[in-house]
């Protein structure tokens, strides 16, 4: 069966076979990197429609239908006139760095996709502290947006990246805790282990309650570190106009909503990597023949699916909930969130220690 | 008893959200609820109510006879001047002298639709009707005469 | 209360004051100066006439006449029409804004639209119009040729 | 209102301990039109609102002095325009009293059922918008599709959506729509079924009542004070429904329940709305069965001429108390006309009531207030 683990094989063997290592492995980056834009490109047309047809959907719509059959091209035209917009810079911006903020956002975005594990050995790079590492870079977009509220030079975009300060400051550390349950439980930082150790099982079904609510933790507080609805507070369409990205046009503005939703697939896919076994097909118990039939389906779907599936449960939030307030924000993280992934830990370690897991 | 507190508050506020979204996960799952009218394709089967006032018209007959007699009253009644009527003298075939409409000049640029000038017609010689797709190129254009060339009045309506 | 209740009772806190009752409610004309403790008089106790429901201004040509639309919210069957005639060239009155806060928008709306000036008003600014407009639209002579208002 | 370089002057300048100047508006999702407001912040709380209007000003009451006795009502429409029914009814009925015209009562029961069909419209506009001022973006359109079938119904009878015109002097343009009560009665079935999707959504939802209760309190005394009528002083406790202290058309003979909410917050607000509808849909159904069977329009003379003198006429709009004050020297033209409209009086408690609250709040205070500028600004 052709999977995408035998592709990389073959293509690494051959050219370290044709070329000496050194060059090999600057062919494999340029690759990579060619691959990892494209699945940018393609991910960001692809989410973008599926939102609005989400929201669509969900608001007794049709959404996009126009540009092609069922308007899958419609995501495609609107770049098309993004990219031919005239990116305007406000004359009393600081501007390098209001030019430079959209970039900084979307390299943020790309250095995550680094540890993903896309499919059965299917891996950029499999480093050693993959958790701490994602959890590390993750928090640095918040720069990005800090720099593009405050090189506006407008009101409205400063408000924002301070209400975006804060909340993804503070969001941090629960998602930071919930990712801890599972490095607990798994005790490891390596993004395969953690998918290793799932064989028998996802941890979501492994791990009784704690992981649950661990699970749960983790959702709410990654949809606030994304900036999406209900904690789209940087944002804030009816507050503050568009918050952060108000005075950015064109394809400037491209990157950051492409930034956005990338993001949202990354913390998405990892989200699934943790606590619905990543790459994983879905095993139970000793039903061999089921099993079976679910290794026949290919790694790489499994991981899709599920990431797509949280994908979609933000969504649904999206457009479902009311915004919550400046001070309800911070206030439902310090006081409800934080205690609880507190308290969390504690129960998911003393299961750890116990072996209490299946 | 504050632990109860806070244990009750986070499980109606979880509840709360949760029927939120079982009802638009419902609308989600169901395509039938889905109410867009895609109006240019559905021209054809679109139809408005009778009385829908999208403009004023002058109703012709097969003989392109009309029923308006030229009495101003639509242009007196007409609160921003949208009608001017363009009054003449026919000659009958007996010779008399007879007043009749030159042209009925309508603007719809400056028509708000309030159905005032078909109320005060006496000889119901105007009327609204169900047609909304008025955008044109060019503003003249909707400085309509509505009297078609060479029409003249019914026999019979003074 | 009856009209001839409330005209005995004002007739002893403003003398001078004249009735008219061919209309719906009870009118009451002062001079405009002795409209601010009239107007304390009915807003305080017994009469309690808390509500404004409407501050307007009528341009006779010959003067400018203040209308008070005054209503009790614990009696909603008294409703007082109080009116005070200002002079056109020079219209001054105190503000009634301290007694009733909905004051402060209807006359700054009064003041922009027909030039009368309220005395003590806290922020007596246009609201409306730019502030650099000329003229009076509300006042029978303003005639403005650029945006035609009269048909 | 400033001109160009005042504006870029005043808000660069940063106000003594680094207060923050924005101009919310004229263009800004959250002021529902062209509302213009100056808001001093002191980080997110506000300090200081001071709404500038006049973007939408048409000057209607000079334009009405120009108009005949039939003509001026078809601009009362373009006032509120969420409520234009109600704003034809009370310039007809000005117009009624003053000439002592007799209306047959089934214009009356007719009128009745129209302004509340205009009413609970109005009030689901404002509920979707109200949600989405909070960002909540789904129940605007399950809201408008209740108010669709609404104004499928105007459309049927009255000829038009918005601004209809059906109303005038003396009763009605024409007669009802042959299906108009089967469509009514529709209607009212799917908004009963469709009104807990609301409860749902918005009201039971712990977002949105966090979000709202304790916002923006009004006190009843203030209420009063500012001249705040309809949803706005009744959400505070005081009792202001015109359709109760001075009964008009057929209000005098159907029942219904003034709703009175004494918290004084947004919540509070928006629970009265969410009531109201409930209560307009009780009036329609005690209404629309019995239509009396007779003329749709009293007789009227051709020129309508008021007699010298003045005439008031107030009406509950979905707003609130809007009052129409007819100056008349005898002529077929009003000598003045003055337009007490509830939005004007409302908008100016925002700032007492949204002072010291975050911006997030002044969303919500604004949203209560229901605030449609054409409305305010006349």
């Amino acid at each position: 069966m052709l999977s995408l683990e035998s592709i990389t094989k073959t293509t690494q063997d051959w050219l370290f076979a044709k070329f000496s290592p050194q060059i090999a492995l600057t062919i494999e980056c340029v690759i990579v990197i060619l691959l990892a834009i494209t699945l940018f490109a393609v991910l960001g047309l692809v989410l973008v429609l599926l939102e609005r047809k989400v929201a669509a959907r969900i608001q007794i719509r049709l959404g996009p239908n126009r540009v092609g059959p069922g308007g899958i091209f419609q995501t495609a035209a609107d770049t098309l006139k993004l990219i031919m917009k005239e990116g305007l810079t406000p004359d009393a911006a600081d501007k390098f760095l209001f030019n430079l903020a959209p970039f900084i956002v979307m390299m943020v975005a790309m250095l995550l996709l680094a540890p993903i594990a896309f499919a059965k050995n299917f891996q950029i790079w499999d480093i050693n502290i993959g958790v701490l590492y994602i959890s590390s870079v993750s928090s640095l977009s918040v720069i990005g947006i800090l720099m593009a509220g405050w090189a506006s030079n407008n009101k409205y975009s400063l408000l924002g990246a301070m209400r975006s300060g804060a909340q993804i400051v503070s969001y941090e550390l629960s998602a930071g805790f919930a990712v801890l349950t599972i490095v607990v439980l798994t005790g490891s930082l390596q993004i395969s282990d953690i998918v290793a150790a799932q064989e028998n099982g996802w941890w979501l079904f492994k791990g009784h309650i704690p992981v649950i609510i661990a699970f749960v933790l983790y959702i709410i507080a990654v949809t606030a570190e994304t900036n999406r609805a209900p904690f789209d507070l940087a944002e804030a369409e009816s507050e503050l106009t568009a918050g952060f990205h108000t005075e950015y046009s064109g394809m400037k503005f491209a990157l950051f909503f492409l930034a956005e939703y990338i993001n949202i697939f990354i913390v998405c896919a990892i989200g699934a990597t943790l606590f619905l076994g990543g790459w994983m097909p879905l095993h139970i118990g000793h039903w061999e023949n089921f099993n079976h039939v679910m290794d026949y389906i290919p790694s790489s779907v499994w991981f899709m699916v599920k990431t797509f599936f949280l994908i979609f449960l933000i969504m649904w939030f999206r457009w479902t909930f009311p915004r919550l307030r400046v001070d309800q924000l911070l206030n439902l993280e310090w006081k409800y969130l934080l205690p609880i992934s507190l308290f969390n830990l504690l129960l998911v370690t003393v299961i750890a220690i116990m072996g209490w897991y299946f | 008893m504050f632990l109860k507190d806070y244990i009750s508050e986070v499980y109606n506020g979880v509840s709360s959200l949760l029927k939120g979204m079982r009802k638009t996960g419902y609308y989600f799952t169901h395509s039938k609820e889905i109410i867009t009218e895609q109006y240019p394709d559905n021209r054809a089967t679109l139809k408005l109510a009778d009385r829908f006032k999208g403009e004023v018209v002058m109703p012709h007959d097969e003989n392109n006879e009309h029923t308006c007699t030229g009495c101003t009253a639509c242009e007196l009644a007409c609160p921003n001047g949208t009608i001017k009527i363009i009054t003449k003298f026919d000659i009958t075939p007996e010779g008399k002298k007879k007043k009749a409409i030159d042209a009925f000049i309508y603007r719809l640029e400056m028509c708000t639709l309030c159905n005032l000038c078909v109320a005060a017609c006496p000889s119901d010689a105007i009327k609204m009707a169900p047609n909304f797709e008025h955008s044109v190129f060019d503003r003249s254009k909707l400085t309509k005469i509505l009297n078609n060339p060479g029409s003249k009045i019914k026999e019979g309506i003074e | 209360m009856t009209n001839l209740a409330i005209k005995e009772y004002i007739t002893a806190h403003a003398p001078e004051a004249t009735y008219d009752e061919t209309g719906e409610w009870l009118t009451i004309m002062v001079e405009s100066n002795h409209l601010k403790p009239l107007a304390a008089v009915l807003h305080g106790q017994p009469m309690q006439l808390d509500f404004l429901f409407c501050l307007t201004c009528v341009d006779y040509k010959t003067h400018l006449t203040m209308v008070y639309h005054l209503t009790s919210t614990s009696n909603r069957n008294i409703n007082i029409v109080l009116k005070a005639n200002v002079d056109r060239a020079d219209p001054i009155i105190e503000t009634v804004s301290d007694l009733w806060r909905t004051a402060e928008f209807l006359e700054r709306e009064v003041f922009e639209m027909f030039g009368v000036d309220f005395l003590h008003h806290p922020d007596l600014r246009k609201l409306i119009l730019e502030e650099d407009f000329k003229g009076y639209p509300l006042r029978k002579d303003f005639e403005d040729p650029i945006n035609m208002i009269k048909l | 209102m400033y001109n160009q370089t005042e504006i870029i002057k005043d808000t660069t300048d940063l106000g003594p301990e680094g207060e923050l100047i924005v101009n919310m508006g004229p263009q800004h999702p959250a002021t529902h039109g062209v509302l213009h407001l100056v808001v001093t912040l002191n980080g997110e709380t506000i300090k200081k609102i001071e709404p500038h209007l006049g973007y939408i000003h048409r000057s209607i009451e000079k334009m009405c002095e120009s108009l005949t006795y039939r003509q001026f009502i078809y601009v009362t429409s373009r006032m509120d325009y969420l409520s234009s029914h109600i704003n034809n009814t009370a310039c007809a009925l000005l117009v009624e009293k003053g000439m002592q015209i007799e209306v047959p009562e089934r214009a009356k029961v007719v009128r009745t059922i129209l302004n509340e069909l205009t009413r609970i419209a109005s009030h689901e506009l404002w509920i979707g918008a109200m949600a989405m001022d909070l960002g909540a973006f789904t129940p605007f359109f399950y809201a408008f599709r209740e108010r669709e079938m609404i104004t499928d119904i105007m459309e049927d009878t009255c000829g038009a959506r918005l601004t209809m015109n059906y109303i005038v002097p003396g009763g009605l343009m024409y007669d009802i729509h042959p299906e108009f009560q089967t469509k009514v009665k529709a209607f009212i079935k799917q908004f009963k079924e469709k009104v807990t999707e609301y409860e749902d959504l918005v009201t039971g939802n712990v977002i949105f009542q966090s979000r709202t209760k304790g916002v923006g309190i009004l006190t009843a005394s203030d209420a009063i004070s500012y001249g705040c009528t309809g949803p706005v002083a009744r959400g505070s406790g005081v009792n202001c429904d015109i359709r109760k202290i001075a009964p008009y058309d057929a209000y005098d003979r159907v029942e219904f329940d003034e709703i009175i909410e004494t918290a004084g917050d947004s919540f509070a607000r928006y629970m009265v709305r969410v009531k109201e509808m409930n209560q307009s849909i009780r009036i329609i159904e005690q209404l629309i069965d019995n239509i009396p069977e007779g003329d749709f329009v009293g007789k009227t003379k051709n020129v309508l001429k008021l007699a010298k003198g003045e005439f008031y006429q107030r009406v509950e709009t979905a707003r609130g108390e809007l009052g129409v004050y007819i100056v008349s020297e005898g002529g077929t033209t009003p000598h003045r006309i003055k337009f007490r409209s509830p939005g004007f009086s409302n908008l100016s408690v925002l700032n007492h009531i949204a002072k010291g609250s975050k911006i997030g709040d002044l969303m919500a205070t604004m949203g209560t207030l229901d605030l449609v500028i054409p409305d305010i600004d006349r």
